[in-house]
């Protein structure tokens, strides 16, 4: 019984490993072309704007989708310890995720599709003649696959957490907040993280579906036109909701490594479920601060949208990022690459939430929206945040599952990561605080330095992220190289 | 301006959060009993919170006073210059391009193919003011220049190839 | 897995069915509508434009064929309209303008048919014309007298139009562009104003050029 | 037995032509009533349809999976304008109506049951962005897109659309957020 538990385990850890593999390669990838547009900018050199605009849109597409795969690898590693999820389910996702990005890498750099990542209507079907139907069918409908195999995803999950607890509601502890029950009958903080990531990425993906589809119809016959303010709210109530919801699932990674590590237990308390209600609500909600510079939306919605983004900060600095420092605070942790990893990431997220705030704010976002202060704020949050967990948990999976050493070059990566990803979000902080626009391919010479600037520090960036990615590829190569019965014996 | 102020102010809490951490960091070596730690801090967090509460309900009712969605009160017999603005690909089409200063000005902005943005730029390259040209919609921005000089329109939403590529400039003479 | 060969086959089966009736159900993706259908029909089939009998504003009466030898630029319309066909009027108009003069009258005429042979006299499409600019001449507007010949030319020309209980006309609206010899060329969008122009100022500058 | 009756005689009532013709004249009523009630006829009488070919029913289309893709297929067919449109020009298409859309209530018959919470759920939230896509396209579009009808029928058919999603959307919240756990101690 013992051994098919841990074959099963064995299995479930290879399908993870390969979702993470694959996804911090894309990431990698994606830091290149990241580095080769703000080169661009910065005047280094000149590939030409239509270039410059397919990296802008394999860019955001790749960084999103990769990252959302492994951190979803991170929910799965670690839900599936509590409720009983379906393996078939989670490889379908990978094989519907890699025919995605082939279709969409087909669609964009074969048939020089660019619509940036957030295709807003009508753009897709009106390209002055840059690109044709076929390229934009291609990238829609790779977006499509793409979200199937993620919705596919989260509705087995949420099946499952509905098996085991009742209800999603349950799942975020709802029978606890109502003093129902005992706080330390709640679910476990896997369980709660991920039903929220359920609820809101379910959301997320049917906006999609249906702003991509109708994206599709009106490229292949432009007769059928639709309200272009909905397509927009819908477009970012998908790109929005489904960007945020990576930190969400990536936080479950620094949930279970900071305690092994500081040992102590983070145990889950009302705070804890009231600050995880709260985050499911905004997130679904804030989205329409997108839209701060569309005068058209309601002024109620916009007026919302900063008071709920400003309330959006209180979960993460008042619960999540607190209870981080709380627990690692005189605990006699021992520092190694996932522990001071998943340290980072909180501070990285915390650090973000900054910028966000302060761009949420209408004044504020009349004179610095769309410009490069948008991407420094959420390059802080992702790139210092999201996908350091994502790099926290590589490096708890390979000690977990292999013993695999760290050695200098990892710290090293560490340090440099660290720096470098300061270097790139501060850069486009003050890019974005001189005004300068974002998405252009050309700089005049007063925005060149810190574009410049980002992209050497994006060098470095992808310098730290091939060390990490190396040492999870080993430790890929080590545990295919041990068959599984030396395994059993080195556990054993 | 407000660009500086956000920026300031962003460095401020960031650097305030980056010093909490290194803080707690420097800390982490030390080896402590955590119930004693959680009792102190969990109720240094109740303060924090309501600190934290308070500062963003200030900022809150402080940023939400006056809203550029507003058209602005006028003064007597003063009747503001409506400026039709029409984007396509790649380009601005204004039924004005030359104003003065003092005189207030309501752009109303649409779009006839795809989604555009609207950025108005002073002399030195800062963003004045904003609004999204959408197709189907008209926008309005409400600006009085204080200081003549050659300001620059620029796109702000990604509309294709030429995004960066349209520009228009405007004249405003004392 | 051997037991649920069936299935599987089943399964592929059954995704190249649903595909197979979306492709044919909408002539290979391309019309969702039965409109475009209707419009990518009539492309491939080419109908002639059958014998009839024109009364138009100047109280002239003539037969179809009188054309012969030039393009006709066409819409179906009725002057008690007031959604599609103003818009209709105006747009044809503006692909008037577009087209070179020197074409106009003498390689291409413009004409408006009226559905509603009752109510639209010749005085009445006199009075709405001038709302389009029209000359009556290079651009005429014209009611068929005789319903059965209408009906044969809606019929042919894929135009549907259905009476409600207040006067009205439920009907499509498209711009048509017949050749020399009366056979239908093209049908095309009419609020795609450019583009019907570009296509019949090619059309009509080939013509002339030979 | 009983099922089967019911089935027939619904059947029958909806071919009877003044009912037919009533039906079709209203958009939202062809659209929304007359399919819904031919798809019910089916699957009324599928029940002795699937029991009688139990076995090739079960070989071919044992997880429902089969069946219900083409379920998916022929709906969404129904769900374009054209058809709709067509369904009132051309005799032939107005057969396949009537063939077709029972067969779907058949298919539905022998293959939801069938089908794990997985693909039940999939199947639904797809059904859900269907209706609101087809609700935008409906409401939204600024061209008369059917032949047959007004454009304030179509609207009309959109918020109907619009209000059926809606619905869906409410009862799968209902669904989540209610207690099942009492039904899985088996």
């Amino acid at each position: 019984m013992n051994s098919m538990v841990r074959k099963e385990e064995r299995k479930a850890n290879k399908h993870v490993a390969s979702y993470l593999v694959i996804g911090g390669i894309v990431i990698g990838l994606m830091m290149i072309f990241g580095i080769l547009m703000l080169l661009q900018q910065g005047g280094v050199f000149d590939v030409g704007p239509a270039l410059f605009y397919q990296f802008l849109t394999i860019h955001g597409t790749g960084m999103v989708g990769a990252a959302a795969l492994a951190a979803a690898a991170i929910m799965y590693y670690f839900l599936r310890q509590y409720v009983d999820l379906t393996p078939e389910i989670f490889v379908t996702n990978l094989w519907l995720f890699l025919v995605g990005v082939v279709m969409v890498i087909i669609g964009v750099f074969s048939f020089e599709y660019a619509s940036a990542w957030t295709f807003l209507y009508p753009l897709p079907a009106l390209s002055a003649g840059a690109w044709g139907t076929l390229g934009a069918i291609l990238y829609l409908g790779g977006m499509l696959v793409l979200g199937t195999g993620f919705v596919l995803f989260y509705i087995d999950a949420g099946r499952a957490i509905i098996k085991k607890y009742g209800s999603l509601g349950k799942g975020l502890g709802w029978d606890i907040l109502s003093g129902k029950r005992p706080v330390d009958k709640a679910p476990p903080k896997a369980v709660i993280a991920s039903t929220m990531v359920i609820i809101v990425n379910t959301t997320a993906l049917i906006a999609g579906t249906v702003v991509i589809i109708m994206n599709m119809i009106h490229v292949v016959n432009p007769a059928f036109t639709f309200d272009p303010l909905l397509a927009k709210n819908l477009t970012y109530a998908f790109g929005h909701i489904f960007a945020n919801a990576i930190i969400y699932m990536g936080v479950i990674a620094v949930y279970e490594i900071l305690p092994r590590y500081a040992k102590r237990k983070w145990g889950v308390s009302k705070a804890f479920l009231v600050a995880w209600n709260m985050s499911t609500f905004f997130t679904l909600l804030i989205y329409t601060h997108h839209l701060l510079m569309d005068p058209s939306m309601p002024k109620w919605a916009l007026i919302m949208a900063q008071i709920l983004s400003y309330s959006n900060g209180l979960p993460v600095l008042v619960i999540t990022a607190y209870g981080a420092l709380m627990l690692v605070y005189k605990s006699g942790i021992k520092w190694d690459l996932a522990s001071g990893l998943a340290f980072l990431s909180m501070l990285g997220w915390t650090l973000g939430v900054v910028p966000a705030i302060v761009d949420a704010t209408i004044v504020v976002n009349h004179v610095m929206h769309n410009t490069k202060w948008v991407p420094g704020h959420f390059h802080m949050y992702m790139g210092l945040g999201a996908v350091v967990m994502l790099f926290a948990f590589m490096y708890f999976l390979a000690k977990e599952d292999s013993g695999i050493k760290e050695n200098w070059l990892d710290k090293f990566g560490l340090t440099c990561y660290t720096i470098s990803f300061l270097g790139i979000s501060g850069s486009f902080l003050v890019s974005g605080a001189i005004s300068t626009p974002r998405r252009w391919a050309t700089h005049i010479p007063d925005w060149m330095g810190p574009a410049v600037f980002g992209g050497v520090s994006g060098v470095l960036a992808l310098l730290a992220s091939t060390i990490f990615i190396f040492h999870f590829t080993r430790y890929m190569a080590l545990r295919n190289k041990m068959g599984s019965e030396s395994y059993e014996k080195k556990l054993a | 301006m407000v660009q500086t102020v956000a920026w300031i102010v962003s460095l401020i809490f960031m650097m305030v959060i980056a010093g909490v951490f290194a803080f707690v960091f420097l800390r982490s070596k030390e080896r402590r009993d955590y119930e004693p730690i959680k009792k102190k801090w969990y109720k240094a967090r109740n303060f924090y919170a309501v600190t934290l509460i308070i500062i963003m309900l200030v900022a809150t009712i402080y940023t939400l006073r006056e809203l550029p969605y507003d058209q602005p009160v006028y003064g007597e017999g003063l009747e503001p210059t409506i400026v039709d603005v029409e984007s396509v690909q790649f380009g601005w089409k204004m039924s004005e391009t030359e104003f003065k200063v003092g005189e207030p000005i309501e752009f109303r902005v649409t779009a006839t193919d795809v989604t555009h943005g609207f950025g108005i730029y002073d002399e030195d390259m800062m963003l004045l003011a904003q609004t999204q040209a959408m197709p189907e919609y008209t926008n309005e921005v409400y600006i009085t220049f204080t200081e003549p000089g050659t300001y620059e329109i620029l796109c702000l939403e990604y509309c294709g190839l030429g995004h960066h590529l349209m520009t228009e400039t405007i004249e405003v003479t004392e | 897995m051997r037991k649920n060969w069936r299935n599987k086959v089943a399964i592929l089966l059954s995704v190249f069915a649903g595909l197979l009736l979306l492709y044919i159900g909408t002539d290979g993706f391309r019309a969702f509508t039965a409109e475009s259908a209707r419009t990518y029909q009539l492309m491939k089939e080419k109908p002639v434009f059958p014998e009839v009998t024109l009364e138009d504003s100047n109280n002239r009466i003539y037969p179809f064929s009188d054309f012969e030898g030039k393009y006709v630029m066409l819409t179906f319309i009725y002057t008690a309209c007031a959604d599609v066909c103003p818009k209709l009027g105006m747009n044809l108009a503006e692909v008037y303008e577009q087209v070179p003069s020197e074409f106009i009258g003498e390689n291409i005429v413009f004409l408006s048919i009226s559905f509603d042979p009752k109510r639209d006299d010749p005085a009445t499409l006199d009075k709405y014309r001038t709302y389009f600019g029209s000359d009556g001449e290079t651009w005429r507007m014209a009611r068929i007298p005789d319903q059965t010949e209408l009906d044969r030319l809606l019929e042919e020309f894929g135009v549907i139009v259905i009476p409600d209980d207040y006067g009205n006309f439920t009907h499509n609206s498209a711009f048509y562009l017949v050749d020399k010899n009366g056979v239908l060329q093209e049908v095309m969008d009419y609020t795609k104003i450019d583009k019907a122009a570009d296509t019949v100022i090619s059309m009509v500058e080939e013509e002339a050029g030979d | 037995m009983g099922k089967t009756r019911y089935g027939i005689v619904l059947f029958v009532l909806l071919l009877l032509p003044p009912i037919r013709l009533g039906m079709e004249s209203i958009m939202i009523v062809h659209m929304l009533i007359q399919l819904p009630l031919l798809i019910l006829a089916g699957w009324l009488t599928g029940d002795v349809v699937v029991r009688k070919f139990y076995d090739v029913w079960d070989r071919w289309n044992g997880n429902g999976i089969p069946g219900i893709i083409l379920v998916f297929f022929i709906t969404l067919f129904w769900m374009f304008p054209r058809t709709l449109d067509e369904a009132l020009t051309y005799n032939s298409m107005e057969f396949l109506k009537f063939i077709s859309l029972p067969f779907v209530g058949l298919l539905l018959r022998g293959s939801w049951e069938k089908l794990h919470t997985l693909g039940k759920t999939f199947i639904y939230l797809n059904y859900l962005s269907m209706f609101g896509l087809f609700a935008w396209l409906y409401i939204d579009s600024p061209i008369q897109i059917c032949n047959n009808y007004l454009e304030t029928q179509q609207k009309v058919l959109g918020w109907g659309m619009l209000f059926i999603t809606v619905l869906m959307i409410l009862s799968i919240i209902h669904y989540v957020f209610t207690d099942h756990s009492k039904e899985n101690v088996t």
